[in-house]
Parts: structure tokens; sequence; C-alpha cells
């Protein structure tokens, strides 16, 4: 594989895996605080769903994402209401949300545009376009560092930077502010913030609601950005991808991105069984290729992680009065 | 009545199964009358809607994709007073018409267009589902451009190797955006939905694009050199206009007959020069009068021109 | 109404949970600048009503008096507010948080750290100094003893400013040395014009550390006594609402032939944290051998080791033949089959189905006994109830109604059920954990003379307790557990409860 | 909270949760211009109105019984296995190969060995992740949708590279030979005549040789199977010791070492139920209806099987009444999209919302339940 080439892939592997990262980080507050989420992919769904809606309507990609957030939040706050005021069963809440995301998201696209399912796609102010970050041009010509920077950091969407950044915010949060003392606080056992005199459930319904906004944005960044427009499932189980990635990242922000990276330099090796076959010198089938990705969660997941231990109140409600 | 029954990939796909609504949707224009229709969901379902529309008296039943043929091959000798028609396949029973069309003629044109387009001298191809008819499309296309130019280098890529590989615009906008990386200037997608994400792909990346089945020359103007036209609409109307006298029997569709073409309108008139499109239409009369014979990949599943 | 020369009054405060009524129209007032004892049989409602106080619980009814001013405590945030500090039975500690997080939790000073951390390093060491209690900010709270634990719950309530401190239960995992440090440090409080409420069950540190006492059951105030004014014999009739034996009828054993010997018995917890340390005893037919020590001192393990739940090695053999200490022969029914029958500490997690009906669970470890089996493969559940109908009425379980979930019967008769099954199967030898844990006064007399009788059948009894009482009670020989370790074994006869104390302490005799 | 009489805990907690989803979808459909009441004619009308309908419903159901069974075996294990449509998946492979490859002398020895064999892929299926968490502790709910993801992809490259007949272009396998075709409902006596046909004139319409034609449905044998296995599993869960250690260890992880019940065979079995129970839907779908195996032959039903389970309180009873409703849902769904202009999705949303609200806002329901079993006296004093 040349270097081009190895760039090329980079380039695709950045784009794949900011949607994980973003639903990454997002299940990372929700499962901080306690609260499991494998609604990721539903949320994401709906978001892609009707921030590509309301952008191809409007002709507005910020409309856009505000809608789209929205929407995710909605969905979230359903998860919320079901797993921590009614004290359902957090899995089956984020299934069943899944499930209603998947028909939802398809009933309303194809009353809104009667494509099947589809939106019309997504042109000019309606989708975020690459951006090229400073110098890129300039740095174009220099060879490796220059060409890296030029053609695999610099001219993505808007979106991309605004994942990365999320990171080191996150982070930040959850280590140095009272709102990140608190909340993994409350992962780990909700009685001590209860008697320290903090509200679990108020906690608990704002890290479901930052959860929320930040599938929200990968959906917007599947439908506006990604792509231009939404289709039918196209999410295609990249929710659950991201909570493997999140376990692989053992619940910490910045391990949350390289794993996302790893899983994005997976998805972007499966679309490219030319490379595959030139690196390893044999044909690979195209299904093994598609479930590499799938394949390599089980591997973390079973062997790598070694012993992932969740936040211990973890998929309990906080149950005081039984 | 009649009925159209679409497959998975859904009437508005913007390529294939459009084709064939477009196609019924002319023909209730023309006459007035109305047809029913119906979008498979799942396997199950085949069989029933079928049957369904067998038992209820609909005549002709209409069905687009190959994916009909088992089912069809199944159900028509149990219905001998209905006619069916399947676009895309052949079934042999004495009450269906099955309509096939030589992709590979128009995909020897659109190559041919590719090739006089490319700056860089490497077309590329996205396949969808990996199967002998889409091997049959791009073989056709790889035969077009190597006869402008014989060095031509030609890439190719299927999305997948099932169903799914009809509507995934992530993969195919990734291939798109490979096969650029590699040189690619041209790309022709044949790859019913997942084709969207080729176009957008290609848009984005400032390199033309090829659409499919329909006229996509629409779908992003002044970036799509032209699109390989299969007329299944013309398929659909016909069938649908013959009506209970469906003529059973194998119907070929090919340049001859005006079954497989290539688009020009307002959208791509700036792309195409008067003199690539006098080149491609010279190459057009030549395989029309037999002249000149493009090798079909599904008479012996091998291509001269490429290897996929 | 309320006079100000009451830190707290309660009034009329109810609570119900579900059908329990845990509290009942509950009054009470505490003097400013005292300490005040309450006590009450397990259950009695000491926790709830602390708990309403601190704003933990919300009551059904009743009123709160803080400083003579009618107070809402809406929430623990209100509580603290109010200058109310907790120290609960079950720390509400965050484990894997230092020290000084688990402190500011809930009382930062900003929305970041930084400052927080800096200020409440600095109150700490203060804090430190002016009560000896010693603790490593910088300490993850998991990798501290349960002692140090509770130092940290005391600084957290004291960081918050606490004029009133309650404690639940403070001394039940303390040795007695650190039970008398602690005791040293409310006085100080106490010095400082801080009042202080104080669960617990032992009477001797009623007498010795409060100014009052208050005494509940079953939910209600039984009354108020002032401790000059009262004996331990007193308070546990008021406590219990009769005359209480305070020791435990029975005859000399006549131990029989060891049937039962454990050597060099070790045991790793999952942190590979060794937590018995070399256990060695012999265990004779007729006999009774009490465990006695502070809790978490590895009584647990070796009970585990023993019923075959927890991997250990060592050597241990049952009338002559070696039992597998791990692998597949290592679990509940091996040691079954083999003749050890196990009522555990834990009956809620580990004795007991909590959803399972009570025939289902009379059946629990047994099932595949021949008897509850139809066939080869069908259970017969109608055997099964009509034994647990008979095992409920030898053992007066109430309500004696096989199908009920276990999770609806008091503790004392979930308790009941486990005695039952384990007792009833016939086993050569028993080990018993903490028997009486929440089973009220009349329980614990039936269940220690089913324990007596079975050792004068010539069973083997193997008895882990907290409670010195009723290890020196029941035990023909005493040994106390030390930081895993047997610290030698005495005669109930000739020992004493000092003598115990300084053993659970971890000091020798002669060291003393 | 009040604790509800048993009879409306199991019977109007459900039945409250799936009005309460019928009338969210109702929204739904109404926020999409649609008519409920209309659209719920027409899912009633064309999946009971007629014997061909009954047929379909019933082929459906059969099919969710068998899903629906297997969630509810992991279920009382503890074990949430959403890995069915997987599992399901790899059955159908392994009756494919069973018809494909061995030479059967009658169908009804085919259909024992296509059953053995459908079992064994699909427990086997199931055995991975089970292992994976009782070794390896990784969460079972991800590795079994993974799992679904990984089957996926591996019936496309049999099917493409080699189970596809030459020349075909569907990934799909050939035809079973006609011998191994399952009696149908309209094959049964006595069913059939439910399923006779009518000319227009209320006659029975007859073939050329005078024989009474009938609706031909994809309902078949296996309907019978499946009511066999909730009695089967009914008495496993109930009546045997595996059924007993099953459900103590769902209920009690930590108290299964205490009763000598080893958490690795519990995991390892119950897993292997479920997926023997998922791929077992196989002999329906592959064996019964297409008769070959197609590509995605499962066709969701796994998915659905959570919901069924859910909805009939994981009991082989309700199991058998939800997967009834869920083939209704399903057949009701297709004549939607046969009918009118509403999506099939519909019946996505409608499963979705019954897992939810069956599943995760029981509590709500069995609240608002509660203030009307309130004790009387109780809600007199209430306003305090
Ligand atoms: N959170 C709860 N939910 C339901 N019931 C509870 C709860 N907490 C306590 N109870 C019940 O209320 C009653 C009183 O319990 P409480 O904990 O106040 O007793 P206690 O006097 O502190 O006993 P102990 O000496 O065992 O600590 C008991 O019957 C108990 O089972
Ligand atoms: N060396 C230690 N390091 C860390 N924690 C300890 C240590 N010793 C005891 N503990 C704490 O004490 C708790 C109880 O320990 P253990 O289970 O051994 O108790 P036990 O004596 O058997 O009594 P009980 O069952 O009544 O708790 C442990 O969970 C742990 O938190
Ligand atoms: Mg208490
Ligand atoms: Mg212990």
């Amino acid at each position: 594989m040349d270097y081009a080439t190895l760039l090329q892939v980079l380039d695709s592997s950045i784009r794949l895996a900011t949607p994980l990262l973003l639903a990454c980080l997002a299940g990372l507050y929700s499962e901080r605080a306690g609260v499991f989420d494998i609604g990721l992919e539903g949320k994401m769904l709906i978001a892609a769903m009707t921030s590509a809606s309301v952008a191809a309507i409007y002709g507005s990609v910020w409309l856009g994402l505000v809608a789209g957030v929205l929407a995710s939040m909605a969905f979230a706050l359903i998860h919320g209401v079901a797993s921590i005021t009614f004290r359902g069963n957090q899995l089956i809440s984020g299934v069943a949300l899944n499930f209603v995301a998947a028909g939802i998201t398809v009933l309303i696209a194809q009353h809104l545009f009667g494509q099947g399912g589809r939106t019309p796609s997504l042109e000019g102010a309606a989708r975020f376009l690459p951006i090229d970050l400073p110098l890129a041009g300039a740095f174009a010509s220099v060879p490796v560092v220059g060409t890296l920077y030029a053609e695999v950091i610099s001219g993505h969407s808007l979106l991309v930077y605004a994942a990365a950044l999320l990171v080191p915010l996150t982070a930040f949060v959850l280590y140095r502010t009272r709102y990140g003392l608190r909340l993994r606080a409350v992962g780990e056992n909700p009685a001590s913030v209860d008697t320290a005199g903090v509200s679990v459930r108020n906690l608990r319904y704002s890290a479901v609601l930052i959860t929320g906004v930040l599938c929200g944005l990968a959906g917007v960044y599947l439908a506006c950005a990604l792509q231009a427009g939404f289709g039918r499932d196209m999410t295609a189980g990249r929710g659950y991808i991201a909570l493997a990635a999140l376990i692989f990242a053992k619940w910490r922000p910045w391990h949350a991105l390289w794993a996302c990276l790893l899983f994005g330099f997976f998805q972007a090796l499966a679309l490219r069984p030319d490379v595959v076959e030139t690196v390893t010198f044999m044909k690979v089938p195209v299904p093994f290729l598609d479930a590499l990705p799938y394949m390599l969660t089980v591997i973390v997941l079973a062997g790598l992680v070694g012993k992932a231990i969740p936040p211990r109140a973890g998929g309990e409600p906080y149950v005081k009065e039984r | 009545d009649p009925a159209v029954i679409f497959d998975m990939g859904g009437k508005f796909d913007k390529s294939f199964n459009e084709a064939a609504y477009n196609g019924a949707e002319k023909w209730k224009a023309e006459t007035g009358t109305a047809y029913k229709e119906f979008e498979i969901k799942d396997n199950a379902q085949r069989e029933q809607v079928l049957r369904q529309f067998a038992e209820e008296g609909v005549n002709p039943v209409v069905m687009v994709g190959f994916m009909w043929g088992d089912v069809l091959g199944k159900i028509a000798p149990e219905y001998p007073d209905t006619k069916f028609a399947i676009i895309d396949m052949v079934v042999d029973a004495p009450n269906v018409k099955s309509v096939v069309f030589n992709e590979h003629e128009g995909s020897y044109l659109v190559g041919m267009m590719a090739a006089l387009a490319s700056k860089t001298g490497t077309v590329g191809f996205v396949g969808g589902m990996d199967i002998p008819l889409i091997r049959k499309f791009g073989c056709g296309y790889a035969q077009g451009a190597k006869a402008v130019n014989p060095d031509i280098k030609f890439i190719s890529n299927m999305t997948g190797t099932t169903p799914e590989a009809w509507n995934d615009p992530v993969k195919g906008a990734e291939l798109t955006k490979a096969q650029k990386a590699q040189g690619a200037d041209v790309v022709f997608a044949a790859a019913g939905g997942t084709g969207m994400g080729v176009l957008q792909a290609a848009k984005d990346e400032g390199i033309l694009s090829i659409g499919v089945d329909s006229n996509q020359n629409y779908i992003q103007p002044g970036s799509v050199l032209t699109s390989m036209l299969k007329r299944v609409d013309n398929a659909v109307y016909e069938a649908l206009k013959e009506g209970e006298n469906l003529t059973p029997g194998i119907n070929v569709m090919g340049l001859a007959n005006d079954g497989v073409g290539y688009a020009m309108d307002e959208h791509n008139a700036a792309l195409v020069t008067p003199e690539m499109q006098a080149t491609v239409d010279e190459a057009a009369a030549k395989i029309k009068s037999g002249e000149v014979v493009v090798h079909d990949y599904m008479a012996d599943n091998t291509c001269p021109a490429a290897e996929f | 109404m309320a006079d100000p020369a009451f830190a707290i009054e309660l009034k009329g405060i109810s609570k119900a949970f579900g059908p329990v009524q845990a509290n009942k129209d509950i009054n009470i007032a505490v003097p400013k600048g005292t300490i005040h004892g309450i006590i009450g049989e397990n259950g009695a409602g000491k926790s709830t009503l602390m708990s309403i106080l601190y704003g933990f619980y919300k009551a059904d009814a009743g009123e709160i008096f803080i400083n003579g001013r009618l107070t809402a405590i809406p929430d623990s945030q209100a509580a603290i507010r109010a200058g109310i500090g907790m120290v609960f039975q079950h720390f509400k500690l965050v484990q894997n948080f230092t020290v000084l997080e688990n402190i500011i939790l809930g009382a930062e000073d900003g929305p970041l750290l930084n400052t927080s951390l800096a200020k409440a390093r600095k109150a700490l060491a203060d804090l430190s100094r002016e009560y000896e209690l010693d603790v490593d900010p910088d300490a993850l709270v998991e990798d501290l003893s349960v002692g140090h634990q509770q130092r940290v719950e005391i600084l957290k309530a004291l960081y918050r400013q606490a004029d009133i401190l309650i404690l639940d239960e403070p001394t039940g995992v303390l040795t007695p040395a650190e039970a008398d440090h602690l005791f040293r440090i409310l006085r100080g409080l106490k010095e400082q014009g801080k009042t202080v409420i104080i669960i617990t069950h032992k009477l001797r540190e009623i007498m010795e550390a409060t100014d009052n006492v208050s005494v509940m059951r079953r939910g209600t105030m039984v009354g108020h006594v002032s401790t000059d004014e009262t004996s331990p014999e007193a308070l546990a009739e008021m406590m219990v609402g009769r005359k209480v034996l305070l020791h435990v009828d029975k005859g000399d054993a006549h131990a029989g032939e060891t049937v039962l010997k454990v050597e060099d018995l070790r045991v790793r917890d999952d942190a590979r944290v060794e937590r018995l340390k070399g256990v060695s005893f012999e265990l004779r037919a007729g006999e009774i051998l009490g465990i006695a020590g502070v809790a978490g001192n590895g009584q647990s393990e070796l009970l585990a080791a023993l019923g075959g739940i927890q991997r250990a090695t060592g050597k241990v053999t049952l009338k002559g033949a070696d039992l597998p200490l791990s692998g597949a022969g290592a679990n509940g029914r091996a040691r079954r089959d083999a003749g050890i029958g196990h009522i555990p500490e834990d009956r809620q997690t580990l004795g007991l189905i909590m959803d399972f009906t009570a025939w289902e669970n009379i059946a629990f470890g047994y099932h595949n006994e021949p008897k509850y089996q139809k066939n080869a493969l069908v259970m017969d559940n109608a055997a099964i109830r009509a034994d647990t109908e008979a095992k409920m009425a030898t053992f007066d379980v109430r309500p004696p109604i096989p199908t009920l979930p276990a999770k609806s019967f008091s503790g004392g008769n979930q308790q009941k059920i486990v005695v039952a099954r384990e007792m009833e199967s016939d086993p050569d030898v028993l080990l018993i954990g903490q028997p009486t844990r929440g089973v009220d006064i009349g329980a614990i007399e039936f269940i220690h003379k089913q324990i007596i009788a079975l050792r004068d059948a010539g069973k083997a009894i193997l008895l882990v307790s907290v409670e010195l009482d009723e290890i020196m009670s029941l035990s023909d020989r005493i040994a106390v557990m030390f930081d895993g370790r047997l610290m030698g074994f005495r005669d109930p006869a000739s020992t004493n409860e000092r003598e115990l104390g300084l053993l659970m302490a971890g000091i020798t005799g002669e060291a003393a | 909270m009040t604790k509800l009489p048993k009879w409306a805990d199991l019977a109007l907690v459900p039945i409250i949760s799936l009005v309460l989803a019928a009338l969210c979808a109702a929204l739904v459909l109404l926020a999409i211009g649609q008519d409920p009441l209309a659209a719920l004619a027409v899912m009633v009308n064309g999946a009971l109105g007629s014997a061909s309908g009954w047929g379909y419903t019933l082929y459906y159901a059969t099919s969710f019984i068998f899903t629906g069974l297997a969630v509810t075996v992991a279920f009382h294990g503890g074990l949430f296995n959403i890995g069915g449509e997987g599992q399901a998946l790899l059955g159908g492979l392994g009756v494919a190969l069973a018809c494909l490859f061995i030479p059967w002398p009658h169908w009804s020895l085919a259909l024992i060995g296509a059953a053995v064999l459908g079992m064994a892929f699909g427990g086997a299926w199931a055995a991975v992740p089970a292992y994976l968490q009782a070794k390896r502790g990784s969460h079972i709910v991800i590795t079994t949708i993974m799992f679904n993801y990984i089957a996926a992809a591996l019936m496309v490259y049999l099917l493409v590279d080699f189970l596809r007949p030459p020349g075909s272009m569907d990934p799909a396998s050939a035809r079973f030979a006609a011998e191994l075709s399952l009696p149908k409902f309209h094959d049964m006596p006595f069913l059939q005549d439910f399923l006779l046909k009518y000319d227009p004139e209320g006659a029975v319409k007859l073939t050329k040789d005078g024989l009474p034609q009938y609706q031909r449905v994809p309902a078949n044998i296996t309907f019978f199977i499946a009511l066999a296995c909730a009695y089967l599993v009914w008495l496993l869960m109930w009546h045997t010791r595996l059924g007993y250690e099953i459900r103590a260890f769902g209920k009690q992880e930590k108290a299964a070492n205490y009763a000598g019940i080893s958490s690795f065979k519990i995991t390892m079995t119950a897993m292997m139920i479920s997926g023997a129970l998922s791929g077992l839907m196989a002999i329906n779908n592959v064996m019964g209806q297409s008769e070959r195996l197609l590509q995605n032959s499962a066709e969701g039903a796994g998915f659905i099987g959570i919901a069924v389970a859910l909805m009939g309180r994981n009991h082989p009873v309700g199991v058998i009444l939800a997967a009834v409703l869920f083939g209704f849902l399903y057949q009701g769904g297709a004549a939607l999209g046969m009918n009118t202009t509403i999506p099939v999705e519909l019946r996505t949303v409608l499963q979705g919302l019954v897992i939810l609200f069956t599943g995760a806002l029981n509590m709500m329901v069995a609240q608002m339940l509660g203030w009307f079993f309130r004790p009387r006296a109780q809600t007199r004093k209430g306003g305090a």
C-alpha cells in the first residue's frame, strides 16, 4: 500500500470514526451517570432523519442541526422517563426506542417527501461542506507531514472538528468540574450523591439529555455531512459499535477517541477490498470485510479490554424505597 | 386491472424501480386507468402478493427485478389464466413475458463517453450487488472505454453481495473517493440507490459521474456526465399497454429497439461536446448494424476488457 | 411551641414502606449539647427515623423542629443547611474516589474543582488535627479499612459544619479499641456544643457514652430515659416488651470424634488480597465452636470456603475424607452431598431467592434430592410443597403459606426458612453465619434452642457471629478471628468480654 | 405503590400497555395524515378477515412462538438474548444443509433431521456469546447483537460462494426437493375445510378434476411443533431441575454457587436452548415456506421474539398469545402495504412501542392501575 492510499484510507477512517466518536461520547455521559443506553442507534437515526428533512425543507443545515438535536433529545427524554422516573429496564427501553426510531423515521420521511423513506439530496447551504484548515493548501506540497495535514486532517466538515474538540472538553468536564465529579459519583454510588444533598434524578436526566445532544450531532453528521440526506437505517449499527468502543475505552474520553479511530479505520478498510487484497496478498471475501468491525468488537470485548468494569451503579434504577 | 410490483429498493430509488414506476405512471396518464402496486418488504410476501393479485383477478401482473424469478416460476403455472411480466429475468412459462436488456450495449456507449471525458486516463465503475448482471454492465463499460483509449486504466468495485448493496450510499461515496484517489475522474455507478452516494461524492470531489437506469443527469447537474438508460419504463409501459393480451416469451431490449441508450439533456449539455456525441452515436450505429459486437458477460461469464 | 433548648424535636413522625409501617407517630426531643442514644431491635425503625431527619426519606406525616424552629426537610440538602450530618449504617461513599473527592461531593465551592479541592485539603488538615481523625486525603476510599471509611464519613459531616451529628450503628464494624476512640471523639464534639445522636445495639455503649436514651419497638417510640436513671436490664425490657433472659439454657457438651479437620486454610479475594491467612482447627461431633471477631476479618471467607462457594487452598478433611477446595467439587451442592449444611451470613443474597416462593426456597440447594423428584426428568413440586408445610409448622414460620414469595416474609421468618431447610437436612456439620442477624428476640430464643438441640443430637457446629453475647452463650469453645487468622481458642467459662475484645483488636493476652 | 391483584398484573397490565402502544401509533398515523381507524380496519381485515389472512397470521405467529420462547428461556436465566435473529439465520443454514444434502426418504424424517440440525446450528451460534459472557464477562447484549451482523455476513458468504446454484443471481440456495415440502394447512384434513375457495355465487370452487380448491397458505405443520415447544418450555422451566436452576440463577446469580449451581453451565445451557429454539424457527420459514435458503431468511423474527417474550410476560402461554398478536400485526401490516399508502414500517413502530410500554414502562402502567386498586380507606385520606 503506497502512502497516498494510506492517506486516503486514513481520511476515510476519520470520516467514519466521527459518528462513532460522537455516539461514544454520548454514551459516556449517560453510562457514567449510571444509565445504560443501548438506544444510541435510535437517537442517531431520528436525528439524521429530522435534520435532513428540516435541512431539505428550509435549505439550512443549521436549522436541520437544531431540529435533529431536539429530536434526539426527545428520544433521550423518553429513555430518561422510562429508566429514571419509572425505573424501567434500561436495556429494554433502549431496544424499544431503536425499533421505534427505525420505523418512524421511514414513516415521516415518506410522508414528507414521498420518496420511499428517503429525503431529497441536500445541496449547498443545506449541508455541512468540507472546510479547509488554515494553510492546508500551502502544506500540501510538503512531503509526508504536509500531505498528511492537507489530505487527512484538513478538509472535513465542521462536525468532525467539533467531535474532536469534544474529547478534551469531555475530559475536562468529567475530571475537573463539579458537574463531572457529581456525574461520576452518581454512576458509582447514587446514594452518596443523594445523601450529599444533590438530586440523583436531576443529575441523571441532565446526563441523559447530554447524551441526546451528542447522539443528535452524530445523526446530523451522518445525514448532513457524511451523506447528503437521510436513507432508511442509515446508521447501520453504528450505535452498537459506539457502545463497544465505549467499553473498550473503559468509559474514558481520550480512550474513546482512540477506540473510535480504530473502529473507523476498520470500517474504512471494509470499504476498500482492493487495499486489503494488496496488503494481505489474498482475496478476502467482501462479507468478511463487512463483518470485520463487528468481529473486532467481539474480540475487543472478549479479550483485549481486560476487565472493563462499568460504573458500579450502571443499569440499576436508583431505588430508595421498595 | 393490472398491477406493478416493485422490488426491495422501492419505487423511489431514482434508478431501476423508479424507471418502472415512471413507465406505469405514463400508462396511467395516457389511459386514465389505475393500476395496483406493491413494494416488497420481506420474502414471505413474494408468494403472497402474487397469489393475492392473481386471485383478485388482476391481469397482467408486472414485476421488476430478477429476485422475482424463482417465485414466479412456481406460481405462474398455478394461475394459467393470469398473465405475468417479469423484468430482468427469464421465466419459462406459457403465461409469462420475460423482458431482458442488453445492458452491455448501453454501458459500452457510456464507457466511450467516459474515456472521451477523462483527463487522467482512468475511469471507475461502482457496481451494486456483485452478480453477473452487474458485471455485464461493467464489462460493457470497460469495452467502450478501451475502444476509445486502449491504454485506459479501469477500476472496478462492487458494493456488496446482497440486495443491501443496492442501497448503501455511504459505501458508494467512499468507493468513489477511493477511485478518485486512484486517479479516476469519471465513475459509472450501476448500483441502484448506492449510486446516490457515488454521484454525490463525485460532485464533492469535483469529478464526473455517470448515472444508471433512469436519466439521473438532474441529480447533480453539471457533474453527471450522462446516464446509461435502461428503458425499464418502456418495458413496463408496453406490458401494461398489451394488457391481458400480453405476449408471452422472451423480449430482448437493446440498442436496436431503443431498450438501452444514454441520456442527453440540459443538465449535461455543457459536459458533452458535439464531437464526443458524434463519436458515441457513430458507435451506436455500428452496434445496431451488427458491425460492432459488444461482448455480453453473461454469455460466458468472462470479460475480455476487464477483470472482476 | 417548641423549646429552643432542644436541638431537635420530632413530632408525630410516621412513615410506611408499602405495607410496612416503619415509624408510627414518633415523638422525640434531643437537648442541645448532649449525646443521645437510640436503641431498639432490628427493624424497629431507628434508621428510618434518622433518615427522615436527614431528608433521605420523606415522612408521611409529622413535623421537625431544629433549634426550636419548624423546619421542612424535603431533601438532604435541606438537612445539611440545617446543620445536620449523618453517618449511615452502610456508608455512602464513592469507592473509587479519593477521600478528598468524597468530602467535597455536594459541597463544592464553585463549578471548577481545583479551588474546592485546595480549600477542602486545608480544612481537612485542620479537622483531622482537631479531632484526631487521621486519614490520607489522597487515598482511594476502596483501599481504606472500614474504620477509616467511617472517619471519612464523620469528616464529611464536619466539613459541612454539622452541629448535629447522627451516627447509625457506628461501632458494629469497629474493634473495641476503635470504638473507644470514636467515643472520645464524640465527647470532644459534645464539649464543643455539638449534639450527637447515636444508634446502637450495645447496651454497654449506651450506658457509657450517652446522656439520654430513647427506646423504639416495632415502629413506635416506647419511651425516653435519662441514662443515669436506668440499667441494661431495664432497657432490654423496654426494647422487647417483656423480661428477657439474657443467657441461654444449655447442658454440657458431649464432644465426640473429630468430624471436620481444617489445616492451613487460605483464601484470596478477587483482587488477590489474602483474606484468610492459614486457619487450622478441628471440629468435633456434639460441640459448638464459636468464631468471634469484628466483621471483615475473614469470617465470611472461612464460611464461604468451607461451604464450597469460595476457592481456597489448604487441607480440609471431613470424617477422614479430603474435601476439594477448588474446581468442580467445590460448590454448595457437593458440600451438601458430603454432609455439610450451611446457614449463610447473608440470607437475602445467598440463602434465599427472594422472588421464589417459600416452597421453591425450601428446595434451594436440595433440588436434586431424590425425594423431590417425580421421575428422572420431572420434579415433584407437590412433594416439595408438602415438605415445606411440614417444615413451616416445625419452625413456626409465619404465615405458614408455602406459595408466598420469600420477599413477603419478615426478616426473622426468612431466617427461619433457611434455618429449617439446613437443619432438617440432617447434616453432619453445620456452618452457621450470623444466625440471628435481623431477627427479633423471640425468634432468637427459638433459633438458639434449635442450635443447642442439634448439638445435643451429636452434630458438629461452627458458629460465626459478630454478637459477642451470642458467641459466649452458645459456644463450647471460642476462637477469635483477627486479620484472617485465629487468635487462639478460649473456654467460654474462663474468658470474658474484655479478653475477647482485646483479641478481636489483635492484641494477645500477653501483650495486654 | 399499591400491590396489584395477580390477575390485574398478568392480564390488565399487558392489555393496557398494548392499548397505550396502539394509541401512540394512532397519533403517529394522525401526524402523517392517515386515518388510524381505517388503518386498523385494513389490518383486521387483511389479517383475520379471510381464510388466507389467517393462514399468514398463523405462519408468522409460528416463527414468533419459537423466537419468543427463545428469548423467554434466556431471560429466565438473567440473559438478554438479542441474538435470536442471527441464531435463526444459522438455524436456517442447518435446515437447508439437511434438506439439500441428505436424500431423505420422506418429509417427516427430513423434518426431524432438519429440526435437529437447525437447533444444533442455532444453539452453537448462541454458545459463543454465552461462553464469552461466562468466561470473559463480555456483555451478552452487545455480543449477541454483533453476532447478528456476523451471522448475516456469514450467510451471504456461504450463499453467494457455495450454496447458490450456478447461473442464479439470487443470493439463495437451490430449491429443496419437492418431496420434502411440509404439509400446509390446506393439505391437512379438517383444517383445509376452513380454506375452501368459493366462487361469487357461494359455491365451492372445483378443480378440473372436480376436487375442491383450497386457499394456499404458508402456515404449516410447524405450527403444532411450536405449540409443543411451548409446552416443553413450560415443563422445562417450572418442572425440571434444569429449569429450576436457570430461574434461580436468573433471579439471583450470587446465590447460585451456594446451591451448587454452576454459573458457567447455566449460562451455556440457557443460551444454547435459547439459540436452539431460535434455530428451530427455520423449519417454519425455510423448510415450511420458502423451501430454499434465502439471504436474510429470518426477516426480523428474532427481534420480534423480544417483544413477544416481554408482552407474554416470559410465560409460554403468554408467548403464544403474543405471537399470534404479532402475527396479526405482521400480516395486517402487509395488508396496509398492499391496500393503503401507509408504509409497512408502521409495524416496526408498533413493535417498538409494544416493547417500550410492556417492557420498560410497565411500572408506569402498574402505578396508574395502582390508583384504581388502592384500598378504599387509603383513598379517603389520600389527600393528606
Ligand atoms: N428502603 C426501604 N424500603 C422498604 N422497607 C424498608 C426500607 N428501609 C427500611 N424498611 C423497613 O422498615 C422497617 C424499619 O427499618 P429500619 O432500617 O428503620 O430499622 P432499624 O431499626 O434501623 O433496624 P436495624 O437495627 O436492623 O438497623 C423494617 O421492617 C424494614 O424492613
Ligand atoms: N484488608 C482490607 N482491605 C480493604 N478492605 C477491607 C479489608 N479488610 C476488610 N475490608 C472491608 O470489609 C468488608 C467486609 O469484609 P469480609 O467480607 O471479610 O467481612 P466478614 O468478617 O466476613 O464479616 P461480614 O460478612 O459481616 O461483613 C470488605 O468488603 C471490605 O470492604
Ligand atoms: Mg438500622
Ligand atoms: Mg463479609
